[in-house]
């Protein structure tokens, strides 16, 4: 209790500073707040946060019944550890005061100076504490996404270590690259409109490094090891895709006509992503399944994440095509590499997030988004090499710190669980609890 | 005293109680099992994995009966339970030496 | 795979000319367009695409273990096929230049010249792709209602047969008929605010067609077959509930008074339905029961639908008590007749449907909805006459329809899968997985 | 059937008067309605309707297998019997013109005057219906939060019973004198941002009542009764997190600075209450489990609601520390003091309520909120006198008046349901239906 | 040695596991069945459909005992599963001819 | 003819199965039980509320066959579920008096 406590009265330094800071804003006039692009904006920052419980479902589903709960455990949990970091240090480091393009400063740190009026270099019709908690909500599910890598085997006080560091020298920094004002990256000319480089070819290739890493679980691909509860799945998956409408559309910022060719081109790849997925399990494996279904859909929305404001909707059509051949391809690829990635978070989200920014140097053109960029089809090659580029960079900044980061938690309190408790499950070792009775 | 142990289909159940009871017999226990035999099993793909799923799904459905009915069940089970594929399932006969009905505390054949 | 790559060269050739119809987008005004109104429908399109994801639970608890991800899937994947076929062709048949009254042209398939401009005739305050992405959520998810009518039967490649020419013969024809520009029904003044003709009168009658045709479960009224979730069932009632709150106050396509009354009368409905419904089963059967309170939730939706935007909330409150009794009436009557509408989707939503549509032609007023009607109670009884002739009419071409497809699809693919595999259920005869493990 | 056709005639009186207010409410200008606050009041309705079903499966999954639906039909029945009672009679008692400031008229009952114009005194940018539906969501899900205490063992009749006249003499009354325009409380000054007097603190103390006066759960402290099914608990919790941020931010009735700034206190409390809950759990208990996050986030929401308008970020964080610390104290003291508030009501939304509604005394700024007050922190003492008189004197009036209600209906109907029923379970003793099949 | 096979209501579970356990007996395996016997089932209706569920949820206790305790074991478990309502069970008993510990390999009664 | 009857640890199901078909005995019968024995279970914690669980996951083959092979059954099921920590399980063999195949109604060893 006494560390609790501590932190109780360490908080109180803040308050009054902060109450001043608050002031401070109201003083400033409101006058350039829109009401319907703050509705939309608050309305995708709830629809984002939705999306790690579903995420906590659509993973819980893929696993065992003994470690249902340690799985939705490590979403669950990221949604409160991450957001407490990104108020105190996180969206400073990402989105403050720029320093050299590489990372924000503190100034913003607990918030302070981060106003109910707006900023107006990210969302210049929308409080910027609402720019702020709807970027809040992406912090925390990109470490989440990386938990499908290393499901079923890890220890939860080094998970717990893993994500709160992952987010400050990972995400953060990545974030500010590609969004923060002054982001050396941004200035490079780098499109990503929602997060196929921040968040999936981050979290992506941090999973590959988990998977690497941490290796197999036990009795992989010796013992069968079937999703415990698909309809839990599936129900994890229309709540991603509902929540991605907030997490794609939501980030024009604003209510409009950007926000709307976000949404149909958001849906568009999903659904022929899904399509593809199923008629090429068809042909391939000889049943088309529900789970598939689920995973191409996932897979579209990945994919056309980082395109979604720059393109139109039969490119986004053909978005959906490719995510849902490739990524279908990586997932089956993936036995004979025989690395255990147990719940896809590389063959989906490092795959997919990858294909959509290279997509969005093929497709871009200003002709949807005039403050966006023309791809190579509208004659502009250097954008896919910009793209590329920066695509590749992330993935493997984020490979190789991951993997740092393995090796020193796991010399501090060790990655993995024993073999018992891997027998035993997630959910009685790490939690004291069952997820079902009989 | 005998027990009849009888491995069915699952949708049989219905059909085997109402053989069973027809002959005045009103107890039974049944539970759910998965069954290895000659019956084919099935392919299940989950993303990149497959498995061959060789348990199939049963009922397990206990009887235990006087000897001298004994004949009587198991003609009564068999008809019931019988589709005619492979599958079907077995019926086992094995020796009890006690029944005990916990309500009364009776024991031998007036506990059935 | 091969197929696939067709598919994705073959669309390669709309890109540019998409891509120009975008441009041509972005030099038009877009002075007209309401940010709230906007986010308004953007939000409800959110919230229609869950119901999908919604319906698949709510039928999915419904069915026998070994048919939850089949029937999952009949929802599930008509999001991907039905919005593909609206994107390709769906939307112009339906929403497209008007031909003679019946169909819409071919002019805006692949989205041509569907542009981030409002369309006035539609949505005058909103881009009209917003308008059609709204839309695509409508035309998704009334395939999937009809599923529910030959639950645990039928083939998969017969369910996506049926489900794309159904769309685009039954569907989209109705659609114009009553929302189109130029539609003859909407020219005859018939009023059906957000889908009691288009979309549950349709899919109703073509559910006790596909009843009446498939014939019954095999075991039907011997073997129980209680459902296998009853929590899940819930679930997704209360998602459908949500959502349709987007689906009728959505259909005001702004926001304001109009959504706003749209909103009050369907939850009005909705509640007053439900007690309806289960005191009736409680004096009937001597117990009310969950599954009948969830029952009559979703009849009361379906029933207020067509005059939720026409009629004020103590017509709703009546309106909602008729849905109760009638609904209720019919399920019961149901298995006099003996055939097997599995679940329900006649009896809740052909049932309601239909009678929404007439209750809209007593309560309607345009003191409601000025560009609406006045209804019988209101003096008006040409707009009763009007109402259910409209819905008779749409009512019987659906079934129809529906009964040549069933016809077709089963003479080319065989609509009915063999004894054997439903005696195995769908997840393993037609997916080849299992819902849940022990 | 007899009763029903009598209600529904009973009904037709009142239509052409609905209809002629209606007609009223048109002519009336429309002019100061903003689409972008409409926009988000009907979001928040819709968000905030969401949350009772969420409720019904944070319960559901807590109780035992064979109560799941009974405790699920508490919540979800509440939707449709308390919203009837609101369109009624509870709105106008409510939010009526004033008497003495101890209740609203009933010159509203039957919505008759309800306007699709604002009504400046509550809601001056949004149609007089929507504050109206918004506000039925809040009486929706108060009675449902008390079922929490007697779980798993209330009769059903006597539960709609409790719930009806628990709704019309402690809710109705109690958020006139807090919320209602003239309402005694309100006139004191009391800060309560959207409910944590009027909802968590009347509803968890009504849950104390029940718990002491309906007696243990037969075998409590003695047979095992573990959770049945905790991901559905945690998709409670996921969905009710969601429709928060409509609780919450909605309670702005704008979209804009306001609304912002509940949103962002409202996720911060959850989140820092969630991370308090494990830690303090690893401490005392040697593992942070699942269900204990689940806990503390409710635990921060509730708590938060009173104060989510009137403080800043982190003091919003204090105050979701605090009640993870005392919300977690108050659960584990329960088994000491021995009586059964089965799901926790009382030790969540009684202790979380009191404890938001006294910091909101503590921590408010005018600085935040300039229609409200300072705190003690900001120099104004006496705040924290009028908060912590006023929950303590409405957790007083719900106690007493709950403790009568359940005298009358146990002497009545009676209150519990026999032994033999209570080891059958609610399902099958008081609906004849099973949640599940095996 | 004897397979003393309860069954038993699911309630009375960790009554009769503590009251065999007192007799220093510290084995057994449980399994959820449904019975079928004089105790009467309940109706169910979905929607339309009418059920009568005659089976009601029990336990099965399998208790393999060496034969001088056997007696001891029935008494216990019957005081212990006993509430004197239709419905509280029965016990069979059969004969086992051995028992081997898989982790020693130890036979007979040794392995108990 | 023996019924063999072996509750071993859940993820050791496949290897059993494989052991005793190597024998070419391809039948057998598997359901979930719940095990209490000197293998410990754990605590688990509900808000408030602590409980221990005695009971820990098995599951039951139950294996019929002719007399001649039981040593061999029992020889390959104890190699095969053994990982010599405490809840590997047991064996436990009773004796069957007849077996009928339901699908031909063939009796005695033929039905096996
Ligand atoms: N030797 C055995 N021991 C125990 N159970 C058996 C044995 N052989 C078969 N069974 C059970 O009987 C079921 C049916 O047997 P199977 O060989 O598939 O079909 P059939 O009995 O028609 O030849 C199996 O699924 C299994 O549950
Ligand atoms: N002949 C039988 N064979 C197998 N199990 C039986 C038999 N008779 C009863 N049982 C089991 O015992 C349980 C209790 O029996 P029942 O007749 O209901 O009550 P009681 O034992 O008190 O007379 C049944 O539910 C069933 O599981
Ligand atoms: N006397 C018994 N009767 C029935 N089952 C038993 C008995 N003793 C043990 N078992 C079963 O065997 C399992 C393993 O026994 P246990 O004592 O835990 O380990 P080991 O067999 O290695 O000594 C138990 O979980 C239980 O299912």
């Amino acid at each position: 209790m006494k560390r609790a406590f501590g932190m109780t009265s360490a908080l109180f330094v803040f308050l009054i500073s902060a109450a001043g800071a608050a002031s401070a804003q109201d003083v400033a006039p409101a006058a350039r707040i829109d009401t319907g692009d703050t509705a939309w904006i608050l309305v995708s920052a709830a629809l984002v946060m939705l999306m790690t419980p579903g995420l906590a479902l659509f993973y819980g589903g893929m696993v065992r019944r003994k470690n249902v709960l340690g799985t939705i455990m490590h979403s669950f949990i990221a949604i409160a550890l991450v957001s407490v970091q990104w108020i105190l240090i996180g969206y400073s480091l990402a989105f403050g005061p720029d320093i050299k393009g590489i990372i924000g400063s503190l100034d913003w740190a607990g918030l302070s100076g981060v106003a109910l009026t707006p900023n107006a270099d990210y969302a210049p019709t929308v409080p910027h504490l609402a720019f702020m908690i709807y970027q809040a909500m992406f912090a925390v599910i990109t470490p989440a996404l990386i938990s499908g890598a290393f499901a079923e085997r890890m220890k939860f006080s080094a998970y717990l270590l893993f994500t709160l560091l992952w987010t400050t020298i990972v995400y953060d920094p990545v974030a500010h690259w590609v969004w923060g004002n002054g982001g050396w990256l941004k200035q490079l000319g780098v499109l990503d409109f929602a997060g196929g480089i921040v968040v999936h070819a981050t979290s992506g290739f941090s999973a590959l490094a988990a998977a690497l890493f941490i290796g197999k679980r036990k009795g992989f691909l010796h013992e069968p090891m079937p999703p415990h509860d698909l309809p839990m799945t599936v129900l994890g998956a229309g709540l991603l895709w509902f929540g991605w409408f907030g997490f794609n559309a939501g980030s024009a910022l604003s209510s409009g006509q950007l926000a709307t060719m976000a949404f149909v081109t958001t849906h568009t790849a999903a659904v022929s992503a899904t399509l593809t997925w199923i008629f090429v399990e068809w042909l391939h494996r000889g049943k088309p399944t529900m789970f598939g279904a689920a995973t191409g859909s996932i897979a579209g929305l990945a994919t056309i994440t980082p395109a979604a404001g720059f393109v139109g909707p039969l490119p986004a059509l053909v978005i959906g095509i490719a995510a849902g051949l490739l990524c279908y391809t990586a997932l089956n690829a993936k036995t004979r590499f025989g690395y255990d990635d147990s719940l896809d978070a590389f063959g989906v989200h490092g795959v997919g997030g990858t294909l959509g920014t290279v997509m969005a140097g093929v497709f871009a053109s200003i002709a949807i988004n005039s403050s966006g960029a023309n791809g190579l089809v509208f004659g502009n090659p250097k954008q896919l090499a910009i793209q590329a580029g920066s695509v590749l960079l992330a993935a493997s900044y984020s490979f190789v710190a991951s993997l740092v980061l393995f090796k020193i938690i796991d010399s501090i309190v060790g990655l993995r669980i024993d073999g018992e408790q891997e027998t035993e499950g997630l959910d009685i070792s790490q939690h004291g609890e069952s997820g079902y009775t009989i | 005293m005998k027990l009849v142990k009888c491995i069915v289909q699952p949708y049989k159940l219905d059909d085997v109680k109402a053989a069973v009871t027809a002959l005045n017999i009103h107890g039974m226990t049944v539970s759910e099992v998965r069954g290895f035999g000659r019956q084919k099993g099935h392919k299940e793909v989950y993303r990149g994995a497959e498995y061959t799923v060789d348990f199939v799904p049963k009922v397990e459905i206990e009887i235990v009966v006087a000897d001298n009915v004994v004949k009587q069940v198991i003609d009564a089970v068999v008809k019931a339970a019988r589709s005619g594929k492979v599958g079907d399932g077995k019926i086992f006969v094995t020796d009890v030496e006690d029944v005990i009905r916990i309500r009364t505390g009776e024991s031998g054949e007036a506990a059935l």
